[in-house]
């Protein structure tokens, strides 16, 4: 497990290693995908399908707690988007060498994450058949959407970033999309060509693309801070205590940012585990994104401890209320594990051994997305029933359905995931070939 | 450029207008109310409510467009009990208003906080954002018991799954009312022409609707009461319902 | 081997053409059905005209449907008033002979909707008449129509030009059709 | 395009063709579906499409009889507001009345007869000619051989001409036992009147002008006698007059509705109200207040009844009691009231006697704002005294059991339901050989009957009604169908004219009619010539329409008490204060109140869906029973709110959640009547409890009413926990800006 063992691999290596991730697909894959995608089938889109047609009534939401886990989902599953092509954008710029084993999948992550949050607006919405009121297209009623709306705000922040994501990681893929059909043959082939444009690395197609990739790159950054800021408008623009913080834009930046790099060291462990990229991502990265992860984890704690106080110092009874209910409440056990895995237990990190063991790591980087996960249930179950009049106060508490469609998210992300590594090289070959000492000329 | 900064201008004034035509005002006496909840009875009848039966009350769901809140004060022996009927308030600096992504809920000329409820599209965010928590969703498509149906109001859509609802103030009453103003040449409605069905049942008249534009009407009047004031004013959501106090102390 | 992408997407030629011929069936479909089996003109179980009665025998409007400038509906007419003229005139028509049979029976006869709009949308004929509208406005040449045959789309964009145009007041308010 | 082949064109034709009919078929799926446009084949007169039309008429939903308008559009009933005109209302409707839209639209209607097939066995549905007859020809042969008497009607408080078919009916049928039983009516409040005022109807209570309104246990605004009437000089006493608002005291042991509306709500020990009063009287004398002649006859009644001797055992300080005293004095004029619960114990016409003595010790007989007595009701006949009392149900019970019932009738009222277990009625009611149910539900009583005929909704129906009690002045109300019947259903008075052709001999001759609205019609022509004629109208078709359209006659709206009609002195002797209960103290420690809901009634309104969904105004409780409990108690034993509990009473037990409820005397648990039943219809069927159970038959001597507060009952956990259904979360107000300016709260 340490550097010891570790072996350059020549270009030719890199080659073949990568591509075989993509060309050579084995039984496990197939097993795998299989159970992702049934999974993804039986708890996501079966349970939605009932829903769609009893009503949104199918979830546990109700009058005092309009909004459930569906949002909760949606903020996690944008928060983890965060730090992949935000990561990937801020070391492009920084010339941080070490990102370039991972990047490609930290992209990918954000992609699909992006993409299953979309899926939650869905499932979310009471009448999903007249959703595409929200998109600004000229239609026979001569309506438009209301700009005023937080939602709208959220809307376009969310396919800009989707859009502007998608570009960033195509584009970086380009050569490797020629690397795979320089290496393919029939339909494959075709299809690559298509994908790649024609790249022929020659300088001029290598000096643009450095050169557009480092625009993207710029103009990426301020975009995934200003998503998430947005994402947190929804909540901060409403006047409900707990959610009425001006803080929160920054809460959900660092929290996202927080659970993306967490998710990015869960998918490099099984990356590199389960398609033998032993020799690209290395002790190296997991270093680095763990004093990452340490830097985030002490801002989440002081903004949390912030939130706490500036609601007990208000002295009203509003924040008093939903403090109270967030802190000794039902849901009290879930906030309190999550100041464990959130606040507590990446502590342990600041130790080198732990922050370069890729077991731990892993657990560590789970256990702060659990906390995370949890966060941002609470956010929502413990605001909304404690809102202005106590005789209105209520609860919730999600029904099978929601909890259903939860898990069942998770395997779409897995299912994308999957299907997105049989398409891209899921580590960029070009740039791990940068990395590499050039090549003797006797060889 | 003068246009634009127009523009902006019109954009940071809150329900985009100088002044209403009319400005329908609800005044609730709780002095006078009894709590009896002859009005909720009234609102389900007028608007079309469902029955949505024991299990959905249960999970919280019920659709009452205007409830009554009750909250003890004292301890036994000297307790009091007072009442709230809580209705949409129709604010003016509508907290819900701004965040429908589709504007199915807008501010109208006369001051009227609408909701359109085939305009909506269900997420919910207006009934988050509403300090008042009036705002009720069809979790479900309720249907009624056969021959319940012919009860139903023609003048008042029945919703379906998937849409948010609320108090209208009886849209369809002061829409009648317009009507029959124009019917006889009149410019404006008058003072008492259009009550809502709660206004109307309640039995002591707790309740005043009008004009606030008007200042002879009733509601105006009701208003300059020492007793007036808003529910939660210092959230300055500025609402089209008064409250006045109940009196405490007895000479 | 080529890389050239131009014949990467040749080779594709046949599913991408397959491709636009669906959609362009399908908006052919579309217009098909739209313009051959539209429910604009359906047939009624009395082929009712309104050229015989208006144009040839100039009955005035009002004369059958008699609320149309006091009521939301226009109403249509009933049994007992179609036979209050067609006790005496026309009644060995094959068309009358039914409406007789009707008549006898003492039932209802089933008119389909042609001018319909749907429940949320909450349209009142009084204000339109008291307003000026003529009836052809909305209804087009309906006194030279053999089949009733709906020339408006009644659809919203129609209705709030309108309104737009004639300055309506309120006009544009979601209230003024939507409660 | 040279260069595609046969292959190739052939799948881009597939291709079209598919997208083609893919279109198509879109088009058909996405069309609208066809609405016909259904035309009257005769319109009727008053008939336009979109356009409502207003029926005024009487609410039946309970006695006091307010007006009501009916709004209908295309023949459907859409919804009931009150009447403007009418005297007792005004234009306001409680929750009740406005419900009684669910009970015409009902999906429980009985829809046509039914028959019974054998006994204990299943009704199947039979036609009216069928039913009639078979109910006819018994009644004939009964009446042909002398056993008219053994026919006995049940019927509920009908008033007017309804009342006088019916006792007309069974007169000529030689029956002399002709009942009306409800649950809820005050034959306490009658008796005490009568006794101390001699007057057989209701006084008017002027609450509207009045200044103190010491109100025993009456809860006016929710169920006493004629709640709408009463909200509304409720409304007027607070804020209608400027700068005198008057002060509203309730002393009852658990807080009505009106004592959570009430300035001060006083928890007196059950049952010691009457005594609580006797010294209020007490102190009115010693302060020398009151300087009547007979000051000697009133200062020896109640100088026993001194506040110090009677503060022990009402469980209210001595100077509470003062200044209470005080306070009614001061204040007058002040109005002292007594009901429900308070007038409902073993000692309940001795309670309403103190009580009403204080209105005349305070002189406010008589009086604007005070107790203005009722000219007798000239207009429409009306026989309280037909109320039967326990006393008479138990005799009815007797007879029935003894076999000399022969056929009953029971008309839109339901014992089985309203009387307790105890009193073995309903194994009485199996014993009748034939039994007939007029009613438009299946209620508990018409689940056992033989014979159920259908009856039409108040709203359907023909009729009229003085309300009772009465405005202080002369008037009376129209009923007349605002639909026509959604069933194959007919009104009693029809039903009944229908029997009387049917069963032959002197019927048809006494009642000639064929039905209800032509016998309505001719009794108030003879009304009208007699004491109408002179007045404003021309004939009487003239006064017939004026009053269907106004559904009123006499729609003035203020009450003149009549000078004139003075109080004769009254004397209160002999009156038995102290209350007894069933069950030793010892063994039963809480006294079981079991009260009128005010959304149910006495049961009448379960089967409502728009009143099972209205939260109880006192806890936001839907669709349940529960049982009230004082938190120190609840505290005591280990309950907390929605735990099953068990009530044992002398005669029975039941069992239904808790709910702490913090405005109830500890001693003392309550449960809300209406709820409990066992047939009743969807709404209403296997919901709760019903408390008039587990009561024993005990009553009150001077009225022969059911004593039905004077039950104790001991509780006990079940272990079982039931979420109560409400509406409400948390019921303080947190310190937050709701009743107050801002600013103003902490």
């Amino acid at each position: 497990m340490t550097d010891t063992n570790y072996q350059e691999p020549g270009y030719a290596d890199v080659n073949r290693d990568i591509l075989q991730t993509l060309l050579v697909t084995g039984p496990k894959y197939w097993i795998t995908f299989g159970i992702s995608a049934s999974v993804a089938l039986i708890c996501f889109f079966g349970p939605w399908a009932y829903q769609l047609y009893v009503g949104v009534g199918a979830a546990g939401m109700n009058r005092s707690a309009m909004w459930g886990t569906y949002l909760s989902n949606f903020i996690f599953w944008i928060g983890l988007s965060h730090s992949g092509t935000l990561l990937s954008a801020v070391l492009h710029i920084t010339h941080s060498g070490w990102r370039k084993a991972i990047y490609r999948s930290a992209e990918a992550m954000t992609l699909f994450s992006l993409m299953t949050a979309a899926c939650f607006v869905m499932v979310h919405v009471g009448r999903l058949w007249f959703v595409h009121w929200t998109a600004p297209i000229p239609n026979p009623m001569e309506l438009w959407p209301n700009f005023r709306s937080p939602l709208m705000f959220d809307v376009m922040a969310v396919t800009t970033y989707l859009t502007a994501s998608s570009i960033f990681i195509y584009m970086g893929s380009v050569p490797d999309y020629a690397a795979v059909r320089d290496a393919s043959t029939g339909l494959r082939r075709r299809l690559y060509t298509i994908f790649s444009f024609g790249w022929r690395g020659t300088a001029k197609e290598w000096h643009t693309l450095s050169w557009a990739y480092m625009f993207f790159a710029v103009f990426v950054i301020p975009l995934a801070v200003s998503v998430h800021s947005i994402v947190s408008w929804d909540f901060a623009l409403s006047i409900v205590p707990g959610l009425h913080q001006t803080i929160f834009a920054p809460y959900f930046v660092c929290g996202a940012i927080y659970s993306g790099t967490a998710g990015i060291v869960s998918v490099m462990f099984l990356l590199r585990k389960y398609m033998q990229l032993e020799r690209y991502i290395r002790e190296i990265h997991l270093d680095n994104l763990g004093k990452l992860l340490i830097v985030l984890s002490l801002i989440w704690t002081y903004i949390n401890i912030v939130e706490v106080f500036t609601g007990w110092y208000s002295g009203t009874s509003f924040e008093y209320e939903f403090l109270k209910f967030r802190l000794f409440g039902f849901y009290a056990p879930l906030y309190w594990e999550m100041i464990l895995f959130c606040a507590v237990v990446p502590l342990f990190m600041l130790h080198k051994k732990i922050r370069t063991s890729w077991k731990w790591m892993f657990i560590i980087s789970i256990l702060i997305n659990i906390g995370m996960f949890t966060e941002r249930f609470i956010i929502v179950a413990t605001s909304l029933p404690r809102k202005f009049l106590p005789d209105a106060f209520g609860f919730y508490f999600p029904s099978f359905v929601e909890i259903m469609i939860s898990i069942g998210s998770f395997a779409i992300f897995t299912t994308l995931f999957l299907i997105f590594i049989k398409w891209t090289p899921c580590v960029s070959i070009y740039e791990v070939k940068e990395t590499l000492k050039p090549l003797r000329r006797d060889a | 450029m003068a246009k634009i900064t127009d523009k902006i201008k019109e954009y940071t004034r809150p329900g985009y207008y100088e002044k209403f035509d009319y400005h329908w005002t609800m005044s609730i006496d709780l002095d006078r109310c009894t709590g009896c909840g002859a009005c909720v009875v009234a609102c389900q009848a007028e608007n079309n409510l469902p029955i949505v039966g024991e299990k959905r009350f249960k999970e919280r769901r019920e659709m009452k467009w205007l409830r009554i809140e009750r909250y003890w004060e004292g301890e036994y022996p000297n307790l009091k009990l007072k009442f709230l009927p809580m209705l949409c308030q129709q604010c003016d600096q509508a907290p819900c208003e701004t965040p429908c992504p589709v504007a199915a809920t807008y501010h109208n000329q006369d001051g009227l906080n609408t909701q359109i409820y085939n305009r909506c599209i269900g997420t919910r965010t207006c009934a988050v954002y509403c300090p008042y928590e009036v705002r009720y969703f069809n979790w479900f498509t309720y249907t009624w018991d056969e021959p319940l149906e012919q009860q139903l109001n023609p003048d008042v859509t029945v919703r379906e799954k998937g849409v948010m609802e609320k108090c209208t103030f009886c849209v369809q009453r002061i829409r009648m009312a317009k009507d029959k103003a124009k019917d006889d040449n009149r410019r404006r409605v008058k003072d008492g022409e259009v009550t809502p069905a709660c206004v109307q049942s309640c039995a002591s008249e707790a309740m005043q609707f009008g004009d606030l534009n008007d200042p002879n009407s009733k509601v105006s009047k009701m208003t300059k009461n020492k007793r007036a004031y808003h529910v939660l004013e210092e959230l300055n959501t500025k609402p089209s319902v008064v409250y006045l106090q109940k009196v405490e102390k007895h000479d | 081997m080529s890389i050239s992408v131009g014949d990467a997407i040749s080779s594709f030629k046949i599913p991408i053409l397959m491709g636009v011929m669906v959609i362009f069936g399908f908006g052919i479909g579309y217009l098909i059905n739209y313009t051959f089996f539209s429910d604009r003109s359906p047939v009624q179980p009395i082929n009712f005209s309104h050229k015989i009665h208006v144009t040839d025998n100039n009955i005035q409007c009002m004369h059958c449907h008699a609320y149309v400038d006091k009521t939301p509906s226009a109403g249509v007419p009933s049994v007992k008033k179609c036979m209050g003229c067609h006790k005496a005139i026309a009644t060995d028509k094959p068309e009358i002979i039914k409406l007789t049979e009707y008549w006898d029976k003492q039932e209802p006869i089933p008119w389909i909707k042609v001018h319909d709009v749907p429940d949320f949308v909450y349209f009142t004929h009084k204000r339109h008449i008291k307003a000026g509208i003529e009836c052809q406005t909305c209804h087009g040449p309906i006194e030279t129509m053999a089949r009733v045959t709906r020339v408006s789309s009644l659809k919203m964009p129609w209705c709030v030009d309108c309104h737009t145009e004639k300055q309506v007041e309120n006009g544009r308010d979601c209230v003024t059709c939507h409660k | 395009m040279t260069n595609i082949n046969r292959r190739d064109f052939l799948k881009l034709i597939g291709a079209g063709s598919v997208g083609t009919g893919a279109g198509v078929l879109y088009g058909e799926v996405t069309k609208q579906t066809v609405e016909l446009l259904i035309p009257q084949v005769i319109p009727p007169e008053d008939y336009s499409p979109g356009i409502a039309t207003w029926y005024n008429t009487t609410c039946g939903q309970c006695s006091a009889g307010c007006g009501i308008s009916v709004r209908t559009r295309e023949g459907r009933a859409k919804k009931i507001e009150g009447n403007p005109v009418h005297p007792v209302n005004q234009g306001r409707l409680c929750s009740m009345g406005q419900a009684g839209l669910n009970a015409l639209y009902n999906p429980d209607r009985i829809r046509r007869p039914l028959k019974r097939n054998a006994p204990g066995g299943s009704f199947t549905p039979i036609s009216w000619d069928e039913a009639l007859t078979t109910l006819g020809r018994r009644l004939g042969n009964l009446k042909i051989q002398g056993k008219g008497n053994q026919v006995t009607l049940l019927s509920d408080g009908v008033r007017g001409h309804l009342d006088k078919l019916f006792a007309t009916f069974m007169q000529e049928l030689g029956s002399d036992n002709y009942l009306q039983y409800d649950f809820a009516f005050p034959n306490a409040l009658y008796k005490a009147n009568k006794i101390l005022f001699d007057i057989d109807t209701l006084p008017y209570y002027d609450i509207k002008n009045t200044n103190y309104v010491l109100s025993f246990g009456a809860d006016y605004l929710g169920t006493w006698l004629s709640p709408v009437h009463y909200s509304l000089a409720y409304g007027h006493l607070r804020q209608g007059r400027g700068k005198r608002r008057g002060k509203c005291v309730q002393i009852e042991p658990r807080m009505s509705l009106t004592g959570a509306n009430a300035d001060e709500w006083i928890p007196a020990k059950p049952g010691t109200e009457g005594l609580l009063a006797m010294a209020i009287a007490n102190v009115i004398i010693s302060d020398d207040h009151y300087r009547g002649s007979d000051i000697d006859d009133w200062a020896s009644a109640v100088g026993s009844y001194s506040p110090s001797a009677v503060s022990g055992q009402t469980d209210i300080t001595e100077s509470e009691i003062k200044r209470i005293a005080n306070d009614f004095i001061r204040h007058r004029p002040a109005l002292a009231i007594a009901g429900d619960n308070i007038a409902s114990g073993t000692n309940a016409v001795s309670n309403i006697l103190a009580i009403n003595a204080l209105n005349y010790l305070a002189g406010n007989l008589n009086k604007e704002g005070g107790v203005i007595f009722n000219k007798k009701p000239s207009l429409v006949q009306s026989t309280q005294q037909r109320h039967a009392s326990y006393i008479d149900m138990m005799g009815l019970r007797d007879a029935m059991s003894t076999g000399q019932v022969d056929t009953l009738i029971v008309h839109n009222t339901n014992p089985v339901f309203n009387l307790p277990n105890s009193s073995r009625f309903k194994e009485a009611l199996t014993k009748v050989p034939y039994k007939v149910s007029l009613s438009s539900f299946m209620d508990e009583t018409t689940d056992l009957v033989d014979l159920v005929l259908p009856l039409n909704t108040y709203l359907e129906s023909w009729g009229d009604d003085i309300p009772e009690p009465g405005v202080g002045f002369t008037t009376a109300t129209v009923l007349q169908p605002v639909v026509t019947p959604i069933y194959d259903t007919r009104s009693s008075g029809d039903i009944i004219l229908t029997l009387a052709h049917q069963i032959g001999g002197e019927l048809p001759v006494a009642l000639p009619w064929t039905n209800m609205e032509d016998y309505l019609k001719a009794g108030w022509k003879e009304i009208y010539s007699g004491q109408i004629a002179n007045s404003a109208f021309n004939s009487f078709d003239q006064f017939w329409r004026k009053a269907l359209e106004s559904g009123v006659w006499g729609e003035n709206k203020t009450c003149v008490p009549d000078r004139k009609n003075k109080t004769k002195q009254v004397q209160l002797n002999n009156i038995t204060i102290a209350p007894e209960f069933s069950g030793d103290e010892k063994d039963f420690p809480f006294t079981l109140l079991p009260y009128i809901s005010q959304t149910f009634f006495d049961g009448k309104g379960a089967n409502l869906p728009w009143l099972q969904e209205l939260p109880d105004p006192m806890t936001s409780i839907v669709y349940n029973s529960w049982i009230e409990l004082n938190p120190a108690t609840a505290k005591k034993l280990g309950i907390k709110e929605g735990d099953l509990i068990n009530v044992q009473s002398k005669e029975g037990s039941l069992q239904a959640p808790a709910f702490i409820f913090p405005a109830i005397r500890p001693d003392v648990i309550a449960i809300p009547i209406g709820q409990g039943h066992t047939q009743y219809g969807r709404y209403a069927k296997n919901r709760g409890v019903n408390p008039i159970n587990i009561l024993e038959s005990i009553v009150d001597d001077a009225s022969n009413a059911l004593a039905w507060s004077s039950t104790r009952v001991k509780i006990s956990k079940t272990g079982k926990h039931i979420d109560l259904v409400k509406t409400s979360g948390v019921t303080r107000t947190l310190g937050r800006q709701i009743f107050d300016k801002p600013g103003k709260h902490s």
